[in-house]
């Protein structure tokens, strides 16, 4: 599964994009198994109110499935306009 | 309807030229253009806007027909800048043409605050002082709610 | 601020390009631009508006004048037309620039509705069937009493 | 005392603007004098709902006084924008 970082997500994991191999069932469980691989994921993922999803491109929740799911996107508040 | 997120410089005064050309039964067109704002202090050297290259059109061109579907539009255009900016540079431009005032200036409004918390890109300022990435605000998130 | 009554066309896009040039701290700037819409058969030969030169002017100055003092604004620019217009011209177009977004919309909107009831101008509708004056609407009295 | 007259009032009456020896204390009073004049200011003026006024450039009431007043224009609802 294709893992990809915006904005501060980005520069705290320290890069843009990853290969996760993952039996995650949900975006949350994805969330706790990389958090527990090393600290750099802890501090990104700290505080998930923080952070959005989007699921091959779609913004979606944390309690979302991935079943299916290529791409996997976090990021902060997004700031357009 | 047009969309294009890019990252070249654009003339919206070329833009409104060529969307507001040979409109016969459209009466109303609205425009609404995004410049760099310095910080308070005038110290800012660049605002970099990253996006999410695949995701920013869908989302975009979504927000787009939202609005067509909404609204009583004969057009929609949004531009969008990604990459490095300064102060007084045009980041984006929304335009929509209608028959009427008031399609035209809500579909705008609609557009902007859906571009503002729901299109993929994130601003980060730049100046002597550091870089500080500006952050989502209580008060952009509320203005979905109208809608 | 600049307020133009006049009776030869302008370009909305050069208008906006030197209206929203050099901004270091003005982060949004709106547009509304109206055009001459055709009759609903396709017939209009030409759209004559008159107006009450003297009172034109002042009564625009006073509404923009408002409009300065109600919304936090950076400038404001207001362009009407008066004579012999045809299908898809345009006839006149509102600038505001604003630090935000919402100031911006709400002042050009305002703009509009005053400028549709409260400036003097009365337009006249020419086809080959004949000519008729553009009635007021209650719709456009009523859009007075959210301001 | 100057009277204007502008759209369909302008039409209905014939002239533009024309030059009115009024001793009349109220726009109304005015009204009623130029009713009385002619069979076209009868039929300008029928309706006075349908009218707006305008003293010295200053939209204004039919019931407002003309004192010291140098212009008056006579016209229907405003169609700008």
């Amino acid at each position: 599964m294709d893992v990809l970082y915006f904005a501060w997500v980005r520069e705290r994991i320290g890069v843009p994009r990853e290969v996760v191999e993952t039996s995650a069932a949900t975006v949350m469980e994805l969330v706790e198994e990389l958090r527990a691989r090393e600290e750099r994921y802890a501090v990104a993922f700290e505080d998930i109110s923080a952070l959005r999803v989007a699921l091959d491109q779609e913004l979606s929740e944390f309690d979302a499935p991935l079943a299916g799911v290529r791409e996997v996107a976090f990021f902060p508040p997004m700031t357009g306009g | 309807m047009r969309i294009s997120v890019q990252e070249q410089a654009f003339d919206p005064g070329a833009e409104l030229t060529s969307f507001s050309a040979g409109h016969r039964n459209l009466g109303a067109v609205v425009t609404f253009t995004g410049i760099v704002r310095d910080l308070a202090d005038g110290s800012m050297d660049v605002m970099e806007i990253e996006h999410y290259p695949g995701m920013t059109e869908k989302a975009i061109t979504a927000i787009a027909q939202d609005a067509m579907a909404r609204f009583r539009l004969g057009d929609v255009l949004v531009i969008h800048r990604y990459g490095r900016l300064h102060p007084s540079d045009m980041i984006m431009m929304v335009a929509t043409a209608a028959r009427h005032r008031k399609d035209a200036f809500d579909a705008a409004s609609f557009l902007m605050d859906y571009l503002k918390s729901r299109a993929p890109f994130w601003k980060r300022e730049v100046s002597s002082k550091g870089a500080a990435w500006v952050a989502a605000t209580d008060e952009d998130e509320a203005a979905l709610e109208r809608w």
